[in-house]
């Protein structure tokens, strides 16, 4: 692409922030919406998100008289570390708005900055449930690493570069070819790995507080005011990225070509559908699967890099 | 002149061994030690008159000595040295221990005067009859001396070194007497006609066939007395058994008085035959001596036994160094035939000294040496390490010069098996050397009274395998190319 | 009349062969006593040859060498050999390795073998002074018969006994093959074998003390 | 002695600097032998390690390579060694190292004066085998090497179990040196018996493919087992724990990359690469040691077990790197393999760099508590709050997090493997193994940043296990100070990974003996600001800032005047134990779980009730994972060997007739062969 001048860039940056920063707890609201909804419930409003870190925002924070410098920082490394990889990947522009700052290697090694952060952060307060819920939250990532960067170098490789920018505006110049299998089987693995990364059924369930079936929110356990509403919110927004990728990589039709206000709105818009469209996919799956015995997360997961095994040797093999 | 010093070199250990045979006590270590000085500065003084590429001649020519012979000669001095200085310690226990009769000392030294001397003789005759009367004698005496005293394994060790020391050496005749015969329709009957100048000189004319079955015998016979394998099996036994000193001259010096021995006629052979026969047969009798050693080193009881294979697994070494030929591996076989003397003598000697602190030489009760003793146990395993060929011991540079220089002359298998066999062997002795220095000491007598004359015979030599692995000195540097010019003499 | 070289060559043949044959006899015997006298009897012969060869090429120092020999292999080492023997309990082999009748077929084996193997026409026409082409072979063979006997006796004696054997064969091939060596090496040589039986005896006497007895049973604790 | 810098513009110090390293290291060595002044040598060392990194980084700088030639043995010279640019990226690498671990170890006492003088020795011998250019120096320092290591490991006063790790270390290398020694002497044969690494390049191509694909085997069996990759590295996770923390963190840091070292100078540079089977071989290795060595460090709760582990699975990647390059190179991909060369490169730096922090680290913790079990460690950070900052940069570094180093070059990794897999001038083969291997790489970092969250946070973090944790105190000052020097390199490098990629990617191609670059816009590049264009970009620097940025945001917005309320850890009610805590063991059981397949674990549980009743009164538990190349392979084959060997010694049975039946029979068969 051309070389672009700054103000275009700070303007796409802060634009793109703001939108994440403002879509994200929505998101989770929708899916929380879903949820109750097929479990027939009426389900908490589509603001409850807002008001719960609102709330938590105020409150005075309880520490642990255990816990010290690591659980009172990590929360801000956790969400720094988001914050920065939502500047990186593509949402209402088929480019970053950042670009080529860094590719999705990047934004996949500020996940785990995030996560090595708060599975850290959970430990300090020597609490049973923080160890446990860190223990599995990094097992079950370990998992799950293999099935995202593969599902993604399909991706990076069949476009010539691993940059998300370059990847999704070579998924739109090739229009409708691009749903070819390899194509395919690397999205299913992608929407695997989603879903183990944000914490849903099977192989998490988001809203329990019943300590012992605690996996990510086990970690939150002694985390309490700014700390907590930081923590959760860069969860929420997690999501968020995560759903922008999946669809700049495996679906980036819609996404805005050239610098122009008409298409940015356009993209920006249907970069929200298509978020809402794959949280409202993990609602589904919520309220229609039961969680799965943690020893059978490697047969799930497994087979998320199994699909993006084979989504790659099919375009390696056979081209 | 020169027959003057080689009459008093030879004359001098015989006839103090005959003064020794009756006495006892300080007198005969007196008797010994003084006619072994004579003796030594006579054969280093004649040695070192030895010019790099000429001969030192006497008796109209039946005493000749180049380079190799002078080296043999200062090496079979320097190792009697350090043995007959270790002996008095090591028998004056050994009487203690009532392991020797009183009488036995007087024997013990003359016998190991006239050891010396037979020893003395093998470098200096030119005419190989002569060489194989000497070699005989060694094997005479020396079996004597391996059954000094009187216990059932000594006996054992020296009649099984008899017999198959005198069936070797018979080979060896058969070899000298076919060499001759190969001569006879050049030479006619002449006495000279054994003398290897004379051989080599005409060697292009000798009889082929008679030729070739006198190096098989050759082979056979005075590698017997090398300790090739499948000839080698009176070696263990005998320099296991034998007194320490003495294992130490057996295993330093007579292996390669041996091994000079059947290198003349490797290189009678080579004139004759051209290089790959001979060489070919010491490439496969060296590979298979490293070989069948190994075992015997890494499942070894019996100290001085495993000492004794490595000295198999060494000639072994040599033996293919001088089959592979050229210039690189030539050198390392010259300066590694030293080195191996030196080193393995004074393990024999530490080895001793340990044996006797520990009552027994069972590689299963020798253990916690670095508690126990010191000084002898720091030399076995430093001599070991030195041994096993690893920097700064100058057997690293030996050890590389033959395998580069075998690999390098196109013997691709051989060398890089031999690398192989090297370092496994060399895994072995680490690994009873770890056991022995650092292994779980049970009751251990008290450390013997440390003498510094003991930790100086056993430091210096090994300080020198050391240093000569780092540096070679210009004088030693010009010998060993000599030495390599008469090894190579009719090679490519 | 003279004695020519073909004499010499026929005289040199027939006691080369009749030496093998008593080399094969000593291989059949039990009798250690027995067995020492006939390597007397084969250093005789040997001693007869040689003579035959120095009177054919009237060589004077081979004449001397035949004295040495007879002296020597045939009468000193016998009587000592028979002194030890008279010392020792045991007389006769008992069980050896290879039992009488066996070593016996195994003997005369290694001299067909022998006959095969070396042909004196393969090494190069005629050797030494008159051509006697069966004693080279012969000889060969004498010498492999030696250690066939030491190989399959179990008595310290009888392997001795086959040392013997073994050393007069290495004679005969020094007088078959060539002039006799120098005489200065003749003599070294004859100087070691006697040493050799001097320490032979000294050990079988340290063994006989030690052990009681002469088999070489009990020389079997060095292995490994 | 002569010394001379090729080129020498501005190069004139070098030398200076080379003397002055070797000169220091054995002054030091001869201080620590006289009792009074032993103390110094650390100090001494620490300068000689200084002048070494200056040696490296002046010769990458100016771009000159360093010459020098010493004594000989029978005409072979002990001292010849030319310091070019892939010889001064070790060397850097080294002086980062070395220097932090001696000087960390200023104003204490070494074990023994031996050992206090073997440590220098063995630092001169690393930077001579760094340097060598001819087969018999090397082998002189790479063994000198090998002994002085061992030594270190043993020392003079070791128990049963170290003299036999001693033992398996000496044993392995010395074997894989003489697979080295007969590589060389190959190479010497096909060049006329030339031992100089320069005419063996120049014959290289005249190799005959046999001779070639022999001499590749030999080099890479020999100098992977130094460096420990997997199946050779039986030796490290037993020899490593074994030596003192210092001595650790440089073999870790750099002993072992002589083995990498070692591969790149012979098969890349001199051998100018080999066939497709070697780079997929190199890359299965390497991927194979990198999850294989991470999974094991999960399951270890020895710390310095846990990160000698780690040592293999950073060999993996480093091997993943090279093994790619060589992929690319056979191909002619030039521009790529120099990528994946040079993250080869950039991560043996990185590793020495956070590996011999992290080594420090644990001598911090060991020489606090005497512990090295985890599981009775826990809540050092309250009493060594330093030792915990700087051991969490380096367990940040080594999982690869950015901004720091450990990501920039496990970035440039990734790139490698995304060229392979994508070029189509490689085998469709190749290209599937290298896409495999971006699997196993991403499985690696993850597995690693659950194994430092475990070391870190069961260590530093939560109540403390027992009570010499709970009596723990700060580490000495030297030692912080040599672990803040590597955790700001740790910095440094991650942020300025844009010019040290450019200038490893020079030396990448000098040592391919490439020329310049041909299309650098379609090839990947960690840069310092945004590039443009389709070719990915790492901008590091600007990442590093954008990261610290937002954090710094973040922290400043959500911290609040009131000072937050201190309870109690929510235990159900009860009030907290130090035993409540997750263990190192427990912390790894999900993913010993998970791949029990290959980890084959072993639990042992006893329980003890309360007398007639149903109360358990104590509950032991025991777990253990089965090595199963040790168990199922070595042990086997190791007593097959020594049963082996009993039967042959039935040779030398007693008999002496069975001894003369030996001779005839040979003298018969030479007769019968000559005839």
């Amino acid at each position: 692409m051309s070389a672009i001048e700054p103000t275009t860039t700070v303007f796409l940056a802060v634009l793109q922030l703001a939108a994440f920063v403002l879509f994200a707890p929505f998101l989770t609201a929708t899916i929380r919406r879903t949820k109750a909804l097929l479990q027939s419930r009426r389900g908490p409003g589509l603001l409850q998100p807002y008001r719960d870190l609102a709330k938590w925002w105020g409150k005075l924070p309880l520490e642990s008289n255990v816990s010290g410098p690591v659980a009172r920082y990590a929360p801000a490394f956790v969400l720094g570390a988001i914050l920065t990889a939502a500047l990186l990947v593509p949402l209402a522009t088929s480019r970053t708005p950042l670009v080529s700052w860094g590719d999705l290697l990047v934004v996949v090694g500020l996940f785990a900055a995030a996560r090595f952060a708060l599975a850290l952060a959970a430990m300090d307060a020597g609490s049973a449930f923080g160890g446990m819920g860190s223990s599995r939250d990094v097992a079950i990532s370990a998992l799950a690493e293999p099935g995202l960067v593969l599902a993604l170098a399909g991706a990076a490789i069949a476009a010539g570069s691993s940059d998300l920018g370059a990847i999704s505006a070579f998924g739109i110049g090739r229009g409708l070819d691009l749903l070819d299998p390899a194509h395919l089987l690397a999205a299913a693995a992608f929407g695997i790995v989603i879903i183990a990364e944000t914490g849903h059924h099977p192989v998490d369930n988001p809203d329990t507080h019943l300590e012992l079936t605690m996996i990510h929110e086990g970690m939150l356990l002694e985390a309490s005011g700014r700390s907590l509403a930081t923590l959760v919110f860069a969860s929420e927004l997690k999501l968020a990225v995560l759903a922008a990728i999946f669809s700049a990589a495996f679906f980036p039709f819609g996404a805005a070509t050239e610098l122009a206000p008409g298409p940015i709105a356009l993209g920006l818009v249907l970069g929200f559908v298509k978020m809402l469209v794959i949280g409202q996919a993990l609602a589904l799956l919520d309220a229609s699967v039961a969680r799965a015995r943690i020893l059978t997360l490697p047969d799930l997961l497994g087979l998320a890099s199994v699909l993006a095994l084979a989504g790659l040797g099919i375009q390696v093999l056979l081209p | 002149m020169n027959d003057w010093v080689v009459g008093v070199l030879l004359l001098a250990p015989i006839i103090g061994g005959l003064i020794a045979w009756p006495l006892h006590g300080r007198l005969v270590e007196f008797v010994a030690i003084a006619a072994f000085c004579v003796a030594a500065s006579a054969g280093l003084g004649l040695a070192t008159a030895v010019p790099g590429a000429g001969r030192v001649t006497a008796f109209h020519g039946g005493v000749s000595i180049d380079a190799l012979g002078a080296y043999v000669l200062g090496l079979t001095v320097i190792v009697a040295a350090l043995a007959l200085w270790a002996s008095p310690r090591y028998i004056r226990h050994e009487l203690a221990a009532g392991d020797l009769r009183p009488g036995d000392e007087g024997h013990y030294y003359a016998l190991f005067l006239w050891f010396v001397a037979t020893l003395i003789a093998v470098p200096l005759v030119d005419n190989l009859g002569l060489l194989w009367v000497a070699i005989e004698a060694t094997t005479v005496v020396s079996a004597l001396l391996v059954g000094i005293n009187r216990s059932p394994d000594a006996i054992e060790a020296a009649w099984k070194y008899l017999i198959l020391g005198t069936i070797g050496v018979g080979f060896a005749l058969l070899a000298t007497l076919l060499a001759y015969a190969s001569s006879v329709h050049v030479l006619g009957e002449s006495s000279d006609a054994l003398n290897w100048t004379r051989l080599m000189s005409i060697a292009p004319h000798l009889n082929p066939n008679l030729l070739r079955l006198s190096f098989i015998f050759a082979l056979a016979g005075y590698g017997t007395k090398v300790g090739l394998v499948p000839f080698h099996t009176w070696l263990p036994d005998a320099h296991s058994q034998a007194p320490s000193p003495v294992s130490a001259l057996l295993s330093g010096v007579s292996l390669i008085a041996a091994l000079y021995a059947l290198i003349r006629f490797h290189l009678v052979a080579m004139a004759g035959l051209g290089s790959s026969f001979s060489s070919t047969l010491l490439v496969v009798f060296g590979l298979l001596s490293m070989a069948v050693a190994l075992p015997f080193m890494i499942r070894q009881e019996d100290l001085k036994r495993l000492l004794a294979y490595s000295s198999v697994e060494h000639m072994g070494l040599l033996a293919m160094g001088i089959g592979f030929g050229g210039p690189l591996a030539l050198l390392g076989v010259a300066l590694h035939i030293g080195l191996h003397a030196i080193t393995k003598a004074t393990l024999f000697l530490s080895a001793g000294e340990l044996a006797q602190q520990y009552g027994s030489r069972r590689l299963s009760a020798i253990r916690g040496t670095f508690r126990a003793a010191p000084v002898a146990g720091g030399a076995l395993g430093g001599g070991l390490l030195m041994l096993g060929g690893l920097p700064p011991s100058g057997m690293f540079v030996t050890e590389f010069a033959i395998v580069v220089g075998g690999i390098t002359r196109g013997y691709w298998w051989a060398a890089a098996l031999a690398a192989l066999l090297l370092a496994c062997c060399f895994v072995a002795l680490a690994v009873h050397g770890s056991r022995i220095v650092w292994g779980h000491a049970g009751p251990v007598e008290a450390a013997r009274g440390i003498d510094g004359a003991m930790a100086l015979r056993l430091a210096a030599p090994l300080l020198v395998v050391a240093a000569l692995g780092l540096w070679t000195p210009g004088p030693l540097a010009a010998a060993l190319d000599s030495i390599r010019a008469i090894l190579g003499a009719t090679g490519v | 009349m003279t004695f020519t070289a073909v004499d010499a060559a026929r005289l040199l043949d027939a006691c080369s062969t009749s030496i093998v044959l008593i080399g094969v006899l000593i291989a059949g015997t039990r009798s250690i006593g027995r067995a020492i006298w006939l390597v007397a009897a084969q250093a005789i012969l040997l001693s007869a040859a040689v003579a035959g060869v120095g009177l054919a090429t009237g060589s004077n120092h081979l004449l001397l060498g035949s004295l040495v020999t007879l002296s020597s292999r045939g009468i000193v080492v016998p009587l000592a050999l028979g002194h030890i023997l008279r010392g020792s309990p045991v007389r006769q082999e008992r069980n050896p390795y290879l039992g009488p009748r066996l070593s016996l077929i195994a003997a005369i084996a290694i001299v067909f073998v022998a006959f095969m193997a070396v042909d004196s026409a393969a090494l190069g026409g005629s050797l030494g002074p008159v051509s006697a082409p069966r004693a080279l072979p012969a000889s060969v063979a004498e010498v492999l018969t030696g250690l066939l006997i030491a190989m399959t006796r179990r008595k310290g004696l009888s392997i001795v006994v086959g040392l013997l054997v073994f050393e007069n064969g290495l004679a005969l091939t020094a007088f078959s093959l060539t002039y006799g060596m120098p005489f200065v090496v003749e003599l070294g040589a004859t100087f070691d074998l006697l040493m050799v039986v001097v320490v032979v005896g000294v050990y079988t006497r340290r063994m006989l003390t030690v052990f009681g007895s002469l088999s070489t049973d009990q020389l079997r604790n060095l292995r490994g | 002695m002569i010394v001379t810098p090729d080129g020498a513009l501005g190069a004139s110090l070098l030398p200076a600097f080379w003397v002055a390293a070797l000169a220091l290291f054995v002054l030091a060595a001869a201080v620590a032998c006289v009792p009074r002044v032993s103390a110094l040598s650390p100090t001494l060392s620490t300068a000689g390690s200084v002048c070494a990194l200056a040696l490296g980084c002046g010769l990458l700088l100016s771009g000159v390579s360093l010459t020098a030639s010493g004594s000989h043995v029978l005409g072979l010279a002990t001292i010849s060694v030319r310091y070019d640019g892939l010889s001064a990226v070790f060397l850097a690498a080294f002086g980062l190292s070395a220097a932090a671990a001696s000087l960390s170890v200023v104003g204490e006492r070494p074990r023994s004066r031996p050992e206090g003088a073997a440590f220098p020795l063995f630092l001169a011998s690393i930077v001579l085998v760094l340097g060598a250019n001819a087969a018999f120096s090397f082998l002189l320092a790479w063994e000198s090497m090998t002994l002085l290591s061992a030594f270190l490991v043993v020392g003079l006063r070791p128990t049963r179990a170290v003299v036999s790790a001693g033992n398996v270390y000496l044993a392995m290398t010395h074997v894989a040196t003489a697979a080295i020694l007969v590589a060389f002497a190959l190479l010497a044969a096909s060049s006329g018996g030339a031992l100089d690494f320069v005419a063996w390049h120049a014959a290289a191509p005249g190799l005959a493919p046999v001779t070639r694909d022999v001499i590749l085997v030999l080099v890479s069996a020999g100098f992977l087992t130094k460096a420990g990759a997997m199946p050779f590295h039986v030796w490290l996770p037993r020899a490593h724990p074994a030596a003192p923390s210092h001595v650790s963190a440089v073999m870790s840091g750099v002993m072992i990359k002589t083995g990498i070292y070692g591969l790149i100078r012979v098969i890349v540079d001199i051998m100018g690469g080999g066939p497709d089977g070697l780079g997929l071989l190199i890359l299965g290795v390497g991927a194979v040691s990198a999850v294989m060595g991470v999974l094991y460090a999960l399951m270890q709760h020895d710390m310095k077990r846990l990160l000698a582990f780690h040592s293999i699975e950073n060999i993996g990647i480093i091997l993943i790197g090279l093994g790619t390059a060589l992929l690319l190179q056979a191909r002619g991909a030039t521009d790529l393999a120099a990528l994946a060369l040079a993250a080869a490169m950039f991560h043996s730096v990185n590793h020495a760099a956070f590996k011999s922090l992290l080594f420090l680290g644990a001598g911090a913790v060991v020489h606090a508590t005497g512990l090295h079990d985890l599981n009775h460690l826990g809540g050092l950070g309250r009493k060594m709050p330093a030792t915990m900052l700087v051991f969490g940069v380096g367990a940040a570094a080594i999982s690869g997090l950015p901004p720091l180093n450990g990501f920039a070059s496990e970035w440039l990794t990734f790139q490698g493997l995304f060229g392979a897999a994508g070029s189509g001038a490689v085998e469709p083969l190749a290209r599937f193994g290298a896409a495999a291997a971006v699997g196993a790489l991403a499985l690696t970092t993850a597995l690693a940043v659950a194994c430092f969250v475990k070391a870190t946070g069961v260590t530093f973090l939560g109540l403390p296990r027992s009570a010499a944790a709970a009596a723990a105190s700060e580490t000495t000052p030297p030692a912080r100070f040599a672990m803040g020097f590597l955790a700001a390199v740790c910095v440094v490098l991650g942020l300025a990974a844009g010019p040290v990629a450019s200038a490893l990617l020079t030396v990448a191609r000098s040592t391919m003996h490439a020329g310049a670059a041909t299309a650098t816009a379609t090839v990947p590049a960690v840069t310092s600001t945004p590039g443009s264009g389709q070719a990915a970009t790492y901008a590091a620097l600007t990442v590093g800032l954008l990261v610290a940025a937002a954090i710094a945001v973040v922290a400043a917005a959500s911290r609040r005047r009131t000072t937050a309320r201190r309870v109690d850890t929510w235990t159900c009610g009860i009030a907290p134990k130090p035993a409540f805590q997750y263990t190192a063991t427990s912390y790894a059981k999900p993913i010993q779980l998970f791949f029990r397949r290959i980890l084959v674990p072993e639990r042992e549980v006893h329980v003890e009730y309360v007398p007639g009743t149903r109360f358990p009164s104590s509950i032991r538990y025991r777990s253990e994972i089965t090595l199963l190349l040790e168990e199922r392979v070595l042990k086997p084959a190791h007593g097959l060997s020594l049963q082996a060997a009993d039967f042959a010694r039935k040779l030398q049975a007693g008999a002496i007739q069975l001894y003369i039946a030996y001779i005839v029979l040979a003298v018969l068969a030479l007769l019968l062969w000559a005839r």
